[in-house]
């Protein structure tokens, strides 16, 4: 088991043809993704590595493959209507790896998302994972093991060296999902714990917060009244300066609002362990009684 | 990117909002012609991207022009918080029946835009939220409908009896939240928000802050970008497509992915160290980004050791490697540098790496306890 | 018993100082509405005839004095607003007599509303009478009679030529709705018909429609599925020309569809007792079993 | 309101969409000067509010500008179904090397605008729907996002398949829905929007049939109206805000409210007899409504007898008494009219009418059968 994706995750990749699109679905093809569609306009008609089909729409992609899953990698320019028509040709689940998606636009995706039922992960995340079964994104598989451990994060490679030391001491994963570092995101903290929870094969969960925003207090709460598995957190951003965005959109302590201090006392008084390394992320999680 | 009092004003101004006139000078003289153009008393405004300019002396009455000239002369070049003031914003002195305040900003947690009115205005609106939350009232749009005209009646009620200020300030405010959708703004504020002696409604302070998102597809907004009031550093990594921002501290860091590269100054700080600044060379990183990134982190003279710390994924650690080496080839580094790579060809870098006469590490803790103690010995 | 007001309707008045809503009210009032408030922004505080209390907005005028109903007599400029005011307000039914309201504007009213799960009813319509109960609107309280004949039209004046006729021969009426003759409008001949079949004190169906639009096809055919009371209709429109509004924006011949011809048909196939003038209102209910 | 095409074409023009050239003529002396300055063959083209213009002999190709003024000269002033042409719209002939169908209406069933189109283009796109349906393909638009860029393409792919013309003809759709949205139209349509022998997707001919609600508040449409166009006698009733359609029969209606309108016109024909007009006269009516009304219908020597059917509500049954009073006052009706009032101050109008020697009736049946008869008698 996992979350989000698995063995019957059908993959519609949304710029198959672009640099991005087409170096990581042959990474995720590699992983064992089934890659069932590539979306290109004008190239309807065409192979991609004489493998996966290409379409000019997703309509059509959904419609000839049943793909239930969509991954975004066109230009940002392009990027909020890619998400846009993937809700409307109707998949499940889009992942959108691309970033720099205008927050306000992203202010009306959301209603229309909501209409549809579609679940939306990212903009502006490295995807997710689910070792062993599909691997829709970026992530490293390499890194990743199957295992036990549910692991969700605003950030990318922050996210890989916490997988990098989980793996490295025999602690696999059920899923990685990175939710990403925009202050407007489809799937946050609450949504990931709540599939965690729900998922047998998950053990326990990993939460890696940054500053800015109030996800981290919310996720705390929800910890606090409907999680019982053990959680593990981490927050990054201890050293930021308030008012100053740390490289991600959302990573921005506003006034004396959004600071890591606050977010660990949450943390703290959800009685979720909290690493002051992200090396003791193992250390933590056997002391919560998670075997390796 | 936030913009200036003056270009906040004006496309505020554009949008239809009494805003009083005002005119930006950089010099003394200029100061003292707008005045004299003005005529009656001025007040004299830093342009400034911080807070706290009032308490700071950045903002000074002048009654006459000669009065004004003196206090540009005193406000130009003055440094606030760290930054110089290139440009005041020179503007009539207005009479002030009474300060409200109204903004509009995106809301993370209800992901929506929220307008905001409070009849505590000209004060920093954070403080009244803060200890008199009552006082400020909100309203969440439907960014699919915009402010409707009824929500801005509803909220002009809380700041006005009168029906005609009422009205006045329902249209600003209709006004403001078109200025912000227009901008790409993430915030939109007029603070205060005052009427005058005779009854009129005018915004007498501005605060307008961009979504960087938005600058691609709004080259007018993005031409307002003054580098002039910016760490010419920052703007240098900018342009690169690195994100730095300078810090006090003696450990320059260079990390991939900004969650690890905060994670790493963090890590710097458990250790007993201090980081220099936040540097993250994004995802698909070349080795000229890794030039450059090093060129910013030794042109701070408070430098004392360099950290690398790149976990590869997108980012080849070779690419890397193949950066530091490459600028480091001219003029040897005259700072320890400590290189911590894993990842996406890892061996491939530790290989480029050794050939130069570097070490790599792998372990990130490792890696930041040893920078942390050659910054220690440099100082 | 009656479809959507009753004795429990609680009524705010949006204009309730204009030129129309004054009369209107008074009007209503003396019919024995509940008028519980009035709305016209700046007079927030005074009352209305010594009776109604007036507010500056909707919103405040619910919390006051729990309205669940709205009346919209505001111009046509401001009429929009009003309507989404009123959902925005919480209020379950607004009735909006006002004309003239932009039909693009319309397409966006309908979506707000379904999301509030608020009703409409119009615009550019004479509204609602439950007779003996409450009359919300235009419709001349004078000519109606309690009774157990529902009625539904695209028209005001035809209506009451119809309502006349009922109650000159003494057929009462549970409620007498004027769905107003837009091409976009809050309530259709269904919902009428489904209120009116769940209805105990609806016995028997009049429905009055015209030419334009399919809503009276789709009423047949809801009716031969849904309706086992018995049903009366009405087309009016049999001399109109192609290609002209008939004086209601929504009563006109597309091409060759919408004609009353084919509604004719389309009631006829239903099971629609159908009317050749209005004056026969009466003695097809009678042969439908309605008694007098 | 109906546009002409000259005017459809220039708000597609305003909006974007790549439209050939083309002048308006008012006479045949125009039509050759235009001719000349395009140079080439041109199409000349009336300009009517009515379809079929090209069966009727108002659409024709000329060769040289002598050829386009002689058929100026033919098809200024020519009958179109009962419309004078007062205009011609001279354009450059096309070379056509396919034509497909572009339109955006708004849809009452699922009250949202819906794009339509069709790769059979430059025929009347309602045979097509009736006939080959499959040839049409429809987005439904949510008017709070507008047509989205991925709907304009899935429609686009319907009708190209070079990705080039693809992309034209989709910009063209969003496009055209920005102007439908503009004008506040419920209808706007391109047909037929050809690809010229280079490639090039150009709109060809357009029709905008613009919501008469939205007039008010968009005055530079609302001055696109052109009552040189329309019969005077409704260009008058609408001006005083009545709703008048004449028509062909002999019974003239003055009747208040539409819906009682249309079933009194349908009761005359039942009785056997034939209406001359639609005449609303609407709700809140004035005895100057009611004398322009009269007036209207007098003005018509078709018309043998005439009608009031009155069901006084808001309307005042009074009002509408003494408007009859007043504008029969100066000369007497040369026709006979049949006066039916029930309703709101019922009482007070017959006494009015009875004093004047009219007679008034209060059954619609009644009133309806001695109009008829003695408009038969009169004929």
């Amino acid at each position: 088991m996992s979350i989000f994706v698995d063995k019957n995750t059908k993959l519609v990749v949304q710029g198959i043809t672009g640099r991005d699109g087409s170096f990581h679905t042959r990474q995720m093809i590699e992983y064992g993704t089934q890659v069932v569609a590539g979306v290109t306009p004008g190239k309807g008609g065409q192979t991609f590595d004489d493998t996966v089909p290409i379409f000019n729409t997703v309509a059509q992609a959904v419609a000839e493959t049943g793909a239930n899953t969509s991954i975004v990698y066109v230009p940002s320019r392009f990027a909020v209507d890619a998400v846009l028509e993937a809700a409307d040709a109707g998949v499940a689940l889009i992942v959108c790896i691309t970033e720099g998606l205008p927050v306000q636009d992203m202010t009306r995706v959301m209603p229309f998302l909501a209409e549809r039922g579609t679940r939306l992960i990212g903009p502006n995340c490295p995807g997710i994972i689910s070792p062993g079964q599909s691997k829709v994104g970026i992530i490293p598989g390499q890194i990743c093991l199957e295992g036990n451990v549910g692991v969700v994060s605003r950030s990318g490679t922050l996210t890989y060296e916490v997988i990098h030391h989980l793996t490295r001491n025999g602690m696999g994963q059920s899923t990685c999902i990175g939710i990403g570092g925009d202050p407007i995101i489809g799937t946050n903290f609450i949504d990931c714990l709540e599939a965690f929870e729900a998922d047998g094969a998950t053990e326990a969960i990993v939460v890696i917060g940054e500053i800015g925003g109030t996800d981290e207090q919310n996720a705390a709460a929800y910890v606090s009244e409907h999680v019982n598995k053990p959680v593990v957190g981490f927050i990054a951003g201890r050293t930021a300066p308030p008012g100053r965005r740390m490289g991600h959109a959302g990573a921005i302590i506003s006034g004396s609002s959004g600071t890591a201090d606050e977010k660990m006392a949450a943390f703290d008084a959800a009685g979720i362990a909290v690493m002051e390394r992200p090396a003791e992320v193992v250390a933590l999680l056997k002391e919560q009684g998670v075997a390796a | 990117m936030n913009l200036h009092e003056y270009q906040a004003r004006a496309l505020l101004k554009a949008a239809g909002i009494p805003v009083p006139d005002g005119e930006v000078a950089t010099a003394p003289n200029e100061v003292e012609a707008i005045a004299k153009r003005l005529g009656g008393a001025v007040v004299v405004k830093a342009q400034v991207h911080t807070g706290g300019r009032g308490k700071a002396g950045g903002v000074k009455l002048a009654k006459t022009a000669a009065e004004a000239k003196r206090h540009g002369a005193a406000i130009l070049g003055m440094q606030i918080k760290g930054l110089t003031v290139e440009k005041v914003l020179v503007a009539p002195a207005a009479e002030i029946a009474s300060e409200s305040y109204v903004g509009v900003i995106v809301d993370r947690a209800s992901q929506r835009p929220v307008m905001m009115v409070s009849p505590a205005g000209g004060v920093d609106i954070e403080e009244v939220a803060a200890k008199t939350p009552e006082k400020i009232f909100k309203a969440p749009i439907d960014p699919r409908y915009g402010l409707l005209p009824h929500q801005a009646m509803e909220l002009a009620f809380e700041l006005y009896d009168d029906v005609k200020q009422v009205r006045q300030a329902a249209t600003i405010m209709q006004q403001l939240y078109q200025a912000f959708r227009d901008a790409g703004a993430s915030l939109a504020e007029i603070n205060p928000l005052i009427t005058t002696p005779d009854g009129e409604v005018v915004a007498l302070d501005a605060k307008i802050g961009v979504d960087d998102n938005e600058l691609e597809r709004r080259p007018d907004v993005a031409a307002l970008r003054d580098t002039s009031a910016e760490d010419p550093s920052e703007v240098e990594a900018r342009e690169m497509g690195l994100s730095y921002i300078p810090l006090d501290g003696n450990v320059g860091c260079c990390v991939n992915g900004a969650g690890l590269a905060m994670a790493t100054m963090d890590l710097v700080k458990y250790y007993g160290g201090e980081p220099a600044n936040f540097l993250d060379i994004g995802g698909s990183s070349s080795p000229e980004k890794v030039v450059t990134a090093l060129k910013i982190i030794t042109a701070d003279p408070k430098v004392k050791s360099i950290l690398f710390n790149i976990f590869g994924g997108i980012t080849r650690c070779d690419d890397v490697a193949n950066g530091i080496v490459t600028a480091t080839k001219g003029a040897k580094l005259d700072r320890p540098i400590v290189i911590r790579l894993t990842g996406t060809n890892e061996e491939l870098a530790v290989n480029v790496l050794t050939k130069a006469g570097f070490e790599a590490l792998t372990d990130m803790d490792e890696a930041v306890q040893q920078a942390v103690k050659l910054a220690r010995e440099a100082a």
